[in-house]
Parts: structure tokens; sequence; C-alpha cells
């Protein structure tokens, strides 16, 4: 079956973006690019995962809502990396490290 | 089918691990915070993953976690401005308690 | 004004609409309910935000492709330099200036926040603050064609 | 095309296991260790785990549930805690020394008195569920979990509905005597252009919208009053801490009938079908499914509102007068921004 296989490649690319985002999340030296890591190779590697399992779904309501999951990951992605980038800008300087 | 989705779900929790060493080792807050966020995502993902052995509802819950992804996020952005009620994005700080990121 | 209201009702109906025959998997007992919540889920949406441009629907589709593009090619460049051993990094900020409504600057800096090797952190007075992972990459004609792509979805008719 | 092989084991004992130590290193690191945000960080991500653990344990009402409320209000309340602490110059550090030992003692004895509990137990019957298997298709709703909510245990939900407003009372009972009549919380602001006003002007009628899926699917699916409540009363949070919904103030009118309207639809279902000589919230066999629903609607309504007035919290004016100014600029702007105005009034 071709839709499973390609369930296993998107599966397969998936997982890499978040073992991407991970690694860049542990290795990057500097808050600000920690946060590039986070929101885009996560948020592709879980639109992979949608379309991965999109294609295991039977009707086509399931696969909307797979949609609907992923615009809404990507709505908070986009909005959270703006904020807290910008909160960590303030606190720069003052003393926001505990422990 | 459902086996190998469920082994992508084992590596996307072990991927969680490295998240959570961030949350511990911080430096600072909006790392922990954001390490965070990577764990919402990374659960959203493993619930995706679990939808065809678990059965659509499934996908409620990785719905409601999607929807609510950035609310834990806001909520730390308004606790770090001044009077705890604000905005970093506002120009000026209103008058209030005195900005402290501690 | 009115007209335009009634627009923006109609398209944003047809959206939620769409999202709860999703939810519901089209189920006809769920068409009463689904009724009454796309109703509610559209006066919500018009107070908090009342049209202020007319959305050009079929721009924001044919812009879609674009960026679904670009944010793969973001995810590929940060995961890159993640896993390449030398982990090439030259981080710094820069200051755009903008001349999108604040909607349309959210929604930009929102976009930039998913593409390669930039990072939005909010606006502060009236330009955009970009986080860069690479300050030597050639990123200006990237944000400028993107804001462009955001103009024009709306229409630039009425005073906003 | 051959098909793909099939995994010569299975990893669903991996996928517990792997859950399992997640979970439970979120939970030591969130008790252990110092720092207050790095343990209510912890807190969130292990709610977040939990719930997938909670779908593995086929529990998806549970998982919906601890979603919505882990996710959404928890980490909310807990972080604007922190926040409050830090500003009102406590200790935001668990203490180190003896007391942390007690406590840890006390975790421990409640744990075991809880394995204890648990060998205790009646032995299982041999099909768990049968006698709810057999009562089902009287319930009116096919969800087994609403099933028991709503009509063969309605008692409780009753109980546990009014428990919640009694928890916001007792919240209401910290209101200082000047601000009985300011509204809910602290008065939010944001910055009406920018990315968080931006955000809650999209999030809340999708939130509306999904809420009261969950509520509709709740009869013959996971979801439910709680579940929809919860979602409602976290996009409703969100506006609220965007500066674009005004939180009322106690004695608005629309806002106690709210509050109430879940127990009193309830209790009014109830004596009614006493009247007719059911017996009180003896749900018919015909018409129960109309009335859970009604019921349902009813209290999530009520859950939204009594979650959202729980997190924002009792009312309180404006703050006090600062005893030291304001911080007049962006400490270490990027290159070229121009400092805030110092004290701009707003």
């Amino acid at each position: 079956m071709i839709a499973d296989w390609l369930t296993l490649a998107f599966g397969a690319v998936g997982l890499v973006f978040f073992v991407a985002g991970t690694v860049g999340m542990i290795r990057f030296p500097d808050t600000f690019s920690r946060l590039h890591a986070l929101t885009k190779a996560d948020n592709l590697g879980l639109g992979f995962i949608a379309l991965a399992v999109a294609l295991q779904m039977e009707s086509l309501a399931d696969i909307v809502k797979l949609a609907v999951i992923w615009a809404l990951a990507l709505l908070a992605a986009g909005t959270v990396a703006q904020l807290v980038a910008r909160a960590a800008l303030r606190a720069e300087g003052s003393e926001d490290r505990d422990a | 089918m459902t086996g190998w989705l469920i082994l992508f779900a084992v590596a996307l929790v072990l991927t969680l691990a490295g998240a959570l060493w961030r949350v511990w080792r911080g430096p600072r807050r909006a790392d922990r915070m954001m390490a965070a966020q990577l764990v919402g995502t990374g659960g959203v993902g493993v619930l995706m993953l679990l939808a065809p052995a678990h059965g659509a509802a499934v996908l409620d819950v990785a719905l409601v976690l999607a929807l609510l992804a950035a609310l834990a996020a806001v909520g730390f952005v308004k606790a770090s401005t001044p009077d705890g009620a604000g905005d970093p994005e506002e120009d000026a700080p209103p008058a209030g308690a005195r900005g402290d990121d501690r | 004004m009115t007209g335009r209201r009634i627009r923006a009702g109609a398209h944003r109906a047809v959206l939620f609409a769409a999202l709860w025959l999703a939810l519901s998997g089209a189920e006809p007992a769920g068409l009463v309910p689904g009724a009454v919540l796309v109703a509610g889920s559209v006066w919500l949406s018009l107070r908090l935000m009342p049209p202020r441009r007319p959305l050009r629907l079929w721009r924001l589709v044919a812009h879609l492709p674009w960026f679904l593009g670009n944010s793969v090619l973001g995810g590929v460049d940060v995961a890159r330099r993640a896993l390449a051993p030398s982990m090439p990094l030259r981080p710094g900020w820069r200051r755009v200036q903008v001349a999108l409504p604040p909607g349309g600057r959210v929604a930009l800096g929102g976009e930039l926040s998913l593409m390669p090797g930039t990072l939005a952190a909010g606006t502060q007075g009236g330009a955009l603050l970009v986080h860069l992972l690479d300050t030597d990459a050639p990123l200006d004609r990237a944000i400028a064609h993107e804001e462009r792509a955001l103009a024009a979805m709306t229409e630039r008719a009425g005073n906003g | 095309m051959p098909e793909p092989p099939a995994l010569p084991f299975d990893p669903a004992l991996a996928l517990d296991a792997a859950l399992a130590v997640a979970i439970l290193g979120a939970a030591l690191a969130a008790v252990s260790g110092r720092g207050v945000f790095r343990a209510v960080v912890f807190f969130i991500a292990y709610g977040l785990m939990v719930s997938i653990g909670w779908v593995r344990l086929g529990s998806v009402d549970v998982a919906l549930a601890e979603a919505a409320i882990g996710a959404g209000l928890t980490g909310v309340l807990l972080l604007a805690a922190h926040g409050r602490l830090a500003r009102a110059g406590a200790a935001t550090d668990t203490p180190a020394g003896a007391g942390r030992g007690w406590a840890a003692l006390a975790g421990l004895a409640v744990s075991g008195a809880l394995v204890w509990a648990w060998f205790a137990l009646p032995p299982v019957p041999a099909r768990p569920g049968a006698e709810l298997a057999e009562a089902l298709p009287r319930a009116g709703v096919e969800n087994p979990v609403t099933a028991v909510l709503l009509n063969f245990r309605g008692w409780d939900t009753l109980l546990e509905s009014i428990i919640l407003l009694a928890a916001l009372v007792a919240v209401w009972m910290l209101t200082r005597d000047g601000d009985w009549r300011a509204p809910l919380g602290v008065p939010q602001h944001a910055n009406a252009e920018g990315v968080m006003a931006g955000f809650a002007r999209v999030l809340p009628p999708v939130g509306l919208m999904i809420g009261g899926y969950l509520l509709w699917a709740g009869a013959d699916a996971p979801g439910g009053a709680f579940q929809g409540g919860t979602v409602w009363a976290a996009v409703l949070l969100v506006a609220a801490l965007a500066g674009l919904w005004a939180p009322p103030r106690l004695e608005a009118a629309w806002f106690r009938a709210a509050l109430v309207l879940g127990g009193a639809v309830f209790v009014l279902a109830g004596l009614a079908l006493a009247g007719v000589g059911a017996g009180f919230l003896t749900l018919p066999e015909g018409a129960a499914k109309p009335v859970i629903l009604g019921i349902e609607l009813a209290l999530a309504v009520s859950i939204a509102v009594t979650l959202v007035a729980l997190v924002l919290g009792p009312p309180e004016g404006p703050p006090d007068a600062p005893p030291d100014a304001p911080p007049g600029a962006l400490p270490d702007a990027p290159p070229g921004a121009p400092p805030d105005a110092p004290g701009a009034p707003r």
C-alpha cells in the first residue's frame, strides 16, 4: 500500500524535525536562538506527523480535524515565540535566572 | 501500521526528555517556558500518532491541547510584567510595582 | 459600513461552519447545535475583531503554498544549523519598519517567526523587532516580499 | 509495491514505560530541587504528559479534562501566583531543611495509605462494568461516563457543581474591605495592537466552537459539561488577560445568575421529575437525553464562569502606589531601539 509507505516516510521526517528541534534547544548558545529551534522545527515536525496520520484516517472529517489541530498549533507557536522573545528581551540585564 | 505509529510516539516521548532537561537547566525563565511549550507540541504529536490505535476521540484531546497551547506562555509573559497584569509589548509600563523579573 | 460587516460575517460563518462539520463529522443530529454555535462564534468574532478592511480571500489562499513552502524551509534551515557539528549561527537583532496596519503587523510577526532565520518579538514604535539567526543572510528582501503579500490581502478602500 | 513490514515486536510497552518514566521524572523535578518557577514549569509539563497517560489508560474523558485544566488554567494560575509572590518580595525558593523532610514524609504517608486502600479494595468483578453495560441502554446517552455522571449518579454531580461554587466563595472571602465593588481580579491591560491582543481576538470564537463541540459530543463520546465548560473558561480568560473583556463586578446580576445556573437547572429538573412521580433526579427512559443535554448546557455555562472567576481571583482595585518609580527603559534594547518614554500616561 502506497499510503502506508507514505505514512512511514512522513512520520520519519516529522520525527527528524522533532529531534532537530530538541537538539537545537539543547545546543544553541542563547535564549533567542533556542526560540527559533522550537517554533520552526517542532511545528514542521508536527505538520509531517499530521500528514502521516491523515493517511491512516478513514473519514474526511478526521483529516480536516488534523489540519485544524496543526493550524491551531501554528497559531500558538507564532504567538508564543513573539511574546516570550519580547518578555525575555525586556528581562535582559535584570536578574531572571533562578536556581 | 499502528505499531509503527506507536513506535514513532515512543521516539517522540524520548525527545521530550530533552525538553525536560532544558526545563531543569534553564538558565533563563524564557528557556524553561519554551521547553514546556515543546512538551506541549510533542504531546500533540504523540496524541495524533495514537489516534489510529485508540480511536478518533483522541484527536479531541490533541485539539484541546493545541487550542490552549499558548495559554501558559501568555500567563508567563503577563506575570513577568512590572505589575503582573500587563503585556511585554506595551511601550511604557504603567505606574505600578517595580519591574522585577525574579 | 454595514455591508462590510455582513460580508466579513459571511466569510467567517463559512469558516466556522466548515470547522463544525469537521468537528462533528457532519452528523445530521449536530446541525442544529452547530448552527447555534456558528452564529455565536460569528457574533463573538465580529465583536472581538471588527472588520477593518475587506479581506481578499483568494489572495490569502494563493499565499498559502508560499507560506507553507517557506515554513518547510524554515524548519530545514534551523534543523541544519542544529545538527551540523560546527553549528553555524550569527545571531543578532534588527528593526524592520513596516507600513502595515497593526493587525497585519502582528500577522507578519507570526509568519516571520515560522520562516527561515527570522523570529519576531513584537513591535516597538511601529517597527517590528526581528531576531536573526544569521545576520549575514540576505533576509531583507524576503521580509519585504512577505509584507507586500500581506498588504495585498486587504483592499485599500476605506479609511482602515 | 509490497506492504510495509509489520513490527516484529509490540511497542506499546515501550511507550508506556517511556511515558511513566517521563511523568515520574517531571513530578520528582517539580517537588525536589529549588526554585518555585522551575517547579511550576515542571508541573505544567507534568500535566501535559499525564493527559497522554490517561489516553493510554483508555480514559479519554479524563484526558480531555486534564488537557483543558492542566494546559489551560492551572498553568496561568500558578504562574500568576509566582509572579505575585516575587513582586511581594516573598521567597520564591522552596525552603531548605527540616520543613521539606516533614512534607516528604507526609506525602509518603498519603501515598502509602492510597496503596493500602488499593490493595484493600474488594476483588474486581469478573467483567468490570457489567452492570453499567446492562443499564446503559436506558440512560439516554451512549457515553458511559456521561450516563453515570448525569443519570445514575446525578446526586454526586449536583453536589460537585456546588463544591466549585463553594471554592469560589472561599476565594472571595480574601477580598479586602474596600475592594468589594471593584471588578474581579486585578485590572488587566495589554497593547491593543500587539501580539497578545491579536491572539485574543482570534482564539475565543474558535474556543467557543470547540467547547460547544465537546459539550455536544459528550452525550455519545468523550467530552461533556466539564470539558466544554473548561475550554470556554480558558478562552474567556485569554480575552480577559488581553484586556479585551472586562471581568464583571460581584454584584452584576447576569454574572450571579450564570454562576448558579447549572446548580439551579439541575435542582429544578430534579424537582420537576419528582413532581411527575419519577422521583428526584430519576430520569425517565424516553426523555433522558434532552434532560441530560439541558442540564449539561447549564452546567457548562456555570463551570466556565466559575473557573474564570477562580483564576482571576477576588476583586482588587488598581495596585497601590509603588514605593519607587517604574523602570524607565527597556534594559538592553536592540540596537537602535529608542528607549521607552518613562512613566508616560496610559
